[in-house]
């Protein structure tokens, strides 16, 4: 089976910085991929860089056998590669149902024309999306909340709505950045189930963060990011006893230990 | 604030009685109301209050004496004003504010190109008097010959010609500066200043500045870098104009500078200081000429003893000038019959200017321009002293 | 104008001109980035405190006839002390909201000037020159009172500079213009801080006035062209950005004075806008400011 | 998860006040209706010129609302109405078109300008984009008083034909007035309660997050801008055959600034604010102005007043009205 996503020889300099240097990396369909890494160890750049919000300095990134190095990210979310953010997952003053029609832009949307006119394709644009919010609503165990102002959510229900949210756009790999940064552990363990079901339905998962417990526990393969190299990478238990990540991530003195 | 929009949100007639009721302040039978429009915001505020101060002296006086009888009946006379913010549009509202809402039926002011010409556009059909002061020629020559527009300050168009006669004469300059503000005064007047100084075979170097600037050094450098032996500062501010003094001295200029129009020498001398020494200007009023003493001596005991912009004797002579006209045309209503009084009030005697003489016919078709004398003075020793007295030809 | 860049008089002129023109405007506009820095304050009245200092000066130097040393300590003192009053009446109204300081405060700066008029009247007075005078120095002449303007200015901004980084309040509002919320959290009484900044704030634009008005002259308007340079000083140098106002303030005041020397005022302002313009597209934070 | 459901409130119960909220935006409405028409039964010149300014200042604000929506302040939106100005005089006068052609060529002229710059400027957000429009709205001040052969020079350009002939009374002129700003602001609305508003809303509150959703953001914030543009250009037109004189100082940053402050007074989440915001600040100073030298201290004090008290603007009376109904209600801070 080809490759769903492709990174290859991946870098972003700031100044003389190199934030993510030679990074390569592939994610299958059906797959869940780690990405973990110290605290500036580029994690974040990196997601940018695949997701369009940063422009690598060199490199390739591939979807689907196309290529899509720096395309803005409206564009690669139409080729079914959604993200989300790890500070700004949510439009806080809007309910949850609101956020997730705002998620649903490539179906909802017929134009500027159409939507001025509220012509009968905007309707049956605006039908589809409804149905297909109240669908990923409940699927996701949101529907119960649907009125409630995304920002008064706790902390982990806003973490799963800003899934949601990309999740509207039918995206075939979907990249989550420090999905469970902030909450506690049983909120933890629920955004671990949520991640498992979404790809229980086809969808491919990226995942960063630093949480190595978390992330033994769901990924399918992991890749150890130091010092925006590629320290580490296979499977997670293999990843996770290599020297060289417990000394980056713990310090020389515990390698031995 | 929250009265106001409540009162709107209450009913919009509530509002619409409020505006009337705060300019129709009871229109007593015995009350006759002379409009003004001037500048009471910004940069233009000097002219605005000079306009206000010149045109209240002159009421002043004639309500102090009694009143103005006209057709049988005394009025006692009022001045409605209202601020035009120094541009088009405000001119504009504040006329047809003027003609519509109050009923006024001669106005005073304002004074700038922009107001003036927006302003014209209502009041001219309207057949109310406008006595104005702005540069451009078009307020007397335009589609309305015989207009009800009357200007009571000369411009360049004037006084410029004797001027030049006066100067090639006598500083004997070869090559001058001029600066001059990016705006409606400086492109009026700077091109036909230009010519005329070319005509006179004298070379020119000319640079415009924004409004509102107070460092002039660069500008000044870059003319003494030309060249110059003689520095115009015509048609500034009065406190631009005086830094222009000041700040050209300080830099070590130490040639000719002078104007040939624009502004009063005692701002110029407030500002400048022991700069001014030797500074030589056209003046359009002379403050310490004793016919100007009962002016100065009204104006000190009302409004203080700061500097007296030069447009407020202006404007008091077109008050006093208009409400001579109202009186000799023996009505208050018919303005047609006291813009002709205006045009036939030759040798009438305001107090400060001297007998009234209206020009204008040869540059702009109709002899609505007020001919004043005017003076060159020289400061000397901190103090304007009049090397001349010269007249429009 | 070959002949004009190695004339060492015109050379000398521009960069005496430069400094003195560039050592008000940073003064101007240290307060003004301090205050939107700290406070998120766009703070519209600013050049009518400068306006004040101006008066206060004219007062205290051409009509109570202080020795100049006396006036040009008090004068800025004597604006910032009652300012703290205006603090607490107006501007505590404003802080942390951008667009509701823009207009409120705009609303201040308009009570302000016209509160002036109605007390002084539109005219210009000039405060007599303390050292009115020529230096000439291998040919170039520099008028000492532009060299004093530099000199007091520069003494202020090391005095703020000291406060800045050498004690204990200036290190709390450093803090507190990185991130307000963090620096409460950790025990700093934001409420005291805005106070001082204020009074930092107002006692520069005062001094500012003050000098300015003696260099220039004094009047109820004079405020409106100090602002308007603060704006495109912070601009240049970042908003909220301290060294960015100094470097700001330096670029733009031997901009208009090369500028408007080799080409004429117009030209001066059209390339200082464009060049601000550009510098905005290319590195909105300013040359100095941390982008967000 | 079921849990969230219990723990936290559910708006509806947060808005009590939204009948309430609802009957006073549609209050809002009859009051301005009743404005407009009001003219017509006082039938004072005076009161026309007001009611025509009101227009136009009306135009103006609300589609500088439509680029404020996106989240960007405009500091140049004047300088815009400028260039409907000049060009539509120029149209008419220069070149002999009738009335409409100037019209139409001063509304693209605008919207052509904006599409130029806007890719560009649109770029930068919050304070950055505030400043860089500043900027150019002084470069094209500039323009207008140094561009002497179209603009007429800082003496401006005077003698501009009324529409026809009929519309050089104020009493038609505000027929024609009042269907343009009626049209302009039903054209807002409309856009505004589209989906193109909804994704319009989204991009003011998270434009990262709505750029990963799929929505073409600066291609969107363009596509407004140019139509707010428009906007501006055709109430130059307006303006310029109204007033019949027009100078660059009708189209400098305090026009503009005056058109931020009609939104920020009247309230910047909807589109009655700047309606509101236009009818105060155009009567607001006529009430003033014959306290000749008080107006402006009284204006500013208002100032003051409004933002200090009422940060979301006059609209947010009626959060005012809703905590006095309701005491308990969360703080509206916006």
């Amino acid at each position: 089976m080809s490759p769903l996503l492709e990174v290859h020889k991946l870098s972003r300099f700031f100044g003389g910085l190199r934030a993510v240097n030679d990074l390569s990396f592939t994610v299958s369909s059906g797959e869940i991929f780690g990405i973990i890494g110290p605290n500036g160890a580029g994690k974040s750049t990196a997601v940018n860089l695949v997701s369009g919000v940063t422009k690598p300095t060199s490199g390739k990134v591939r979807f689907q056998g196309t290529d899509v190095t720096g395309q803005p990210p409206h564009k690669l979310v139409q080729y079914g590669l959604a993200r989300t953010f790890q500070s700004t997952t949510v439009f806080g003053n809007c309910t949850v149902e609101e956020n997730c029609r705002r998620g649903s832009y490539l179906a909802r949307y017929p134009g500027f024309f159409h939507s001025f006119f509220s012509t009968s394709k905007a309707g049956e644009m605006r039908q589809a999306s409804d149905s297909r919010v109240a669908e990923v609503l409940e699927w996701l165990d949101l529907h119960r909340v649907r009125n409630v102002r995304a920002a008064d959510l706790p902390y982990g229900a806003q973490k799963t709505l800003g899934m949601a949210i990309s999740l509207m756009a039918w995206p075939k790999l979907l990249m989550l950045d420090e999905p469970v940064a902030g909450l506690s552990a049983a909120e933890a363990d629920n955004v671990r189930d949520t991640i498992r079901k979404i790809r229980a339905e086809g969808i491919s998962v990226v995942v960063i963060d630093h949480n190595m417990r978390f992330m033994a526990g769901l990924c399918d393969r992991i890749l150890v990011l130091h010092h925006g190299q590629e320290l580490a990478h296979g499977l997670p238990q293999d990843v996770l006893s290599d020297p060289n990540v417990i000394e980056a991530y713990l310090g020389r003195r515990y390698v031995k230990a | 604030m929250i009265k106001i929009s409540r009162r709107n949100a209450l009913a919009g007639i509530a509002a619409a009685a409020a505006i009337a009721t705060v300019s129709s302040t009871a229109l007593a039978a015995e009350t006759l109301r002379i409009g003004a429009i001037g500048s009471l915001s910004g940069g233009g505020t000097a002219w605005g209050l000079a306009i206000k101060r010149g045109a209240e002296l002159a009421i002043d006086e004639v309500n102090q004496a009694g009143g103005l009888s006209v057709g049988g009946k005394n009025y006692n006379l009022e001045l409605l004003m209202y601020d035009d913010q120094y541009t088009g549009q405000g001119g504009k509202t504040a006329a047809e504010r003027l003609v519509f809402q109050d009923k006024v039926k001669y106005i005073v002011g304002p004074i700038g190109s922009n107001p003036v010409l927006s302003a014209m556009e209502v009041t001219t059909p309207q057949k109310v008097l406008l006595m104005s002061n702005g540069y451009t020629p078009k307020i007397l020559d335009n589609e309305h010959k015989a207009s009800y527009n009357f200007r009571f300050t000369l411009t360049n168009l004037e006084y410029a010609p004797s001027m030049m006669k006066w100067v090639k004469e006598n500083l004997k300059v070869t090559k001058v500066g001029i600066l001059v503000p990016n705006d409606a005064i400086g492109q009026s007047v700077a091109p036909p200043l230009v010519k005329l100084y070319q005509d006179n075979g004298i070379q020119t170097v000319v640079d415009y500045y924004e409004r509102g600037s107070k460092e002039f050094s660069p500008l000044i450098t870059r003319l003494m870098a030309a060249g110059i032996d003689g520095f115009d500062i015509n048609f500034n501010a009065p406190g631009e104009a005086g830094l222009m003094v000041k700040q050209a001295r300080q830099i070590g200029y130490d040639k000719l500078v002078y104007q040939m129009g624009g502004p009063s020498v005692p701002e110029i001398i407030e500002v400048a200081g022991q700069h001014s020494e030797g500074f030589i200007s056209y003046e359009m009023f002379d403050f310490d000429a004793p016919s100007a003493q009962p002016f100065v001596k009204a104006y000190a005991a009302k409004y203080g003893k700061g500097i007296i912009n030069s447009q407020t004797p202006a404007f008091y002579n077109a008050t006093k000038i208009l409400i001579e006209a109202i009186r000799r045309a023996d009505t208050v209503d018919d303005t047609t019959k006291i813009r002709d009084a205006v045009e036939k009030l030759a040798g009438y005697d305001a107090g400060v200017y001297g007998p009234v003489r209206w020009t204008g016919k040869a540059i702009y078709g109709v002899d609505h321009q007020l001919a004043l004398p005017f003076y060159v003075v020289e400061v000397k020793n901190g103090k304007p002293v009049t090397r001349a007295v010269l007249s429009v030809d | 104008m070959l002949s004009m860049l190695t004339n060492p008089t015109i050379l000398g002129q521009i960069v005496v001109n430069g400094m003195s023109l560039s050592s008000i405007y940073i003064l101007v506009a240290l307060g003004f980035t301090l205050l939107f820095g700290i406070m998120r304050v766009v703070n519209f009245a600013h050049g009518e405190f400068a306006m004040l200092g101006g008066f206060a000066m004219y007062y205290l130097y051409a009509v109570f006839s202080l020795p100049w040393v006396a006036a040009i300590l008090l004068a800025p003192l004597a604006v910032a002390i009652p300012a703290l009053f205006l603090e607490w009446l107006v501007f505590r109204w404003f802080y942390q909201k951008m667009f509701q300081s823009m207009i409120g405060l705009l609303g201040l700066s308009i009570v302000m000037i016209y509160s002036a008029l109605l007390t002084w009247d539109a005219f210009e007075r000039n405060i007599p020159a303390a050292f009115d005078g020529i230096l000439r120095f291998a040919g170039v002449i520099l008028p000492i009172d532009r060299l004093v303007t530099i000199g007091v200015s520069a003494l202020a901004l090391g005095a703020f500079y000291f406060l800045m980084v050498h004690t204990r309040i200036g290190l709390a509002m450093r803090a507190a213009a990185q991130d307000v919320e963090i620096a409460g959290t950790q025990g700093i009484d934001t409420r005291k801080i805005y106070r001082v900044a204020f009074f930092v704030a107002i006692l520069l634009a005062a001094l500012a006035g003050a000098l300015y008005g003696q260099v220039y002259a004094v009047s109820p308007f004079m405020g409106e062209r100090p602002l308007f340079v603060a704006f495109i000083v912070v601009i240049l140098g970042g908003m909220g950005s301290i060294p960015g106002a100094a470097l700001g303030g330096l670029i733009l005041g031997f901009t208009e004075s090369f500028l408007g020397t080799f080409y004429g005022g117009s030209v001066a302002s059209y390339a200082s806008f464009g060049a601000v313009i550009l510098l905005l597209i290319f590195r909105p934070w300013g040359l100095l400011g941390k982008p967000e | 998860m079921n849990s969230t459901a219990e723990t936290v409130p559910v708006i509806s119960k947060v808005r009590l006040g939204r009948s309430t909220s609802s009957a006073l935006i549609g209050g809002g409405i009859a009051i301005v209706a009743a404005l407009a028409i009001m003219p017509y039964l006082l039938d004072e010149r005076f009161f026309y010129h007001i009611a025509i300014l009101v227009c136009f200042a009306a135009i103006g604000a609300s589609s500088l609302h439509l680029i404020i929506r996106t989240g960007h302040v405009s500091l140049c939106h004047a300088a815009f109405i400028g260039v409907g100005a000049y060009v539509s005089a120029n149209v008419v006068m220069k070149l002999g078109f009738p009335f409409v052609g100037g019209l139409v060529a001063g509304t693209l002229a605008a919207a052509g300008l904006g599409l130029m710059i806007g890719p560009v400027i649109l770029r930068l957000t919050g304070k950055y984009f505030v400043l860089i429009t500043f900027l150019f709205g002084e470069i094209l001040r500039m323009v207008f008083v140094d561009w002497q052969s179209i603009t007429g020079g800082a003496n401006g350009l005077s003698g501009i034909p009324a529409p026809a002939p009929v519309f050089a009374e104020p009493k038609y002129f505000y027929a024609l007035a009042l269907l343009a700003a009626t049209a302009c602001v039903a054209v807002c609305g409309r856009i505004l309660s589209s989906e193109t508003g909804r994704f319009v809303n989204a991009i003011r509150e998270s434009e990262q997050l709505t750029e990963c959703v799929g929505v073409p953001v600066i291609r969107t914030k363009v596509m407004i801008f140019v139509i707010a543009c428009g906007f501006a250009g055709f109430a130059g037109a307006l303006i310029a055959h109204y007033a019949r004189y027009i100078s660059p100082p009708n189209f400098g940053p305090l026009e503009s600034l005056n058109l931020v402050i009609m939104n920020v007074i009247g309230g910047m989440q909807t589109l009655v604010g700047p309606l509101l915001g236009a009818i105060f600040l155009v009567l607001v100073p006529e009430f003033l102005r014959g306290y000749v030298q008080l107006q402006h201290i009284m204006f500013g004090v208002i100032l003051i007043l409004v933002m200090a008290f009422l940060p979301a603007g006059v609209v947010g009376v009626k959060d005012w009205v809703a905590r006095r109904m309701i005491p308990h209600d969360r703080r509206g801070e916006q």
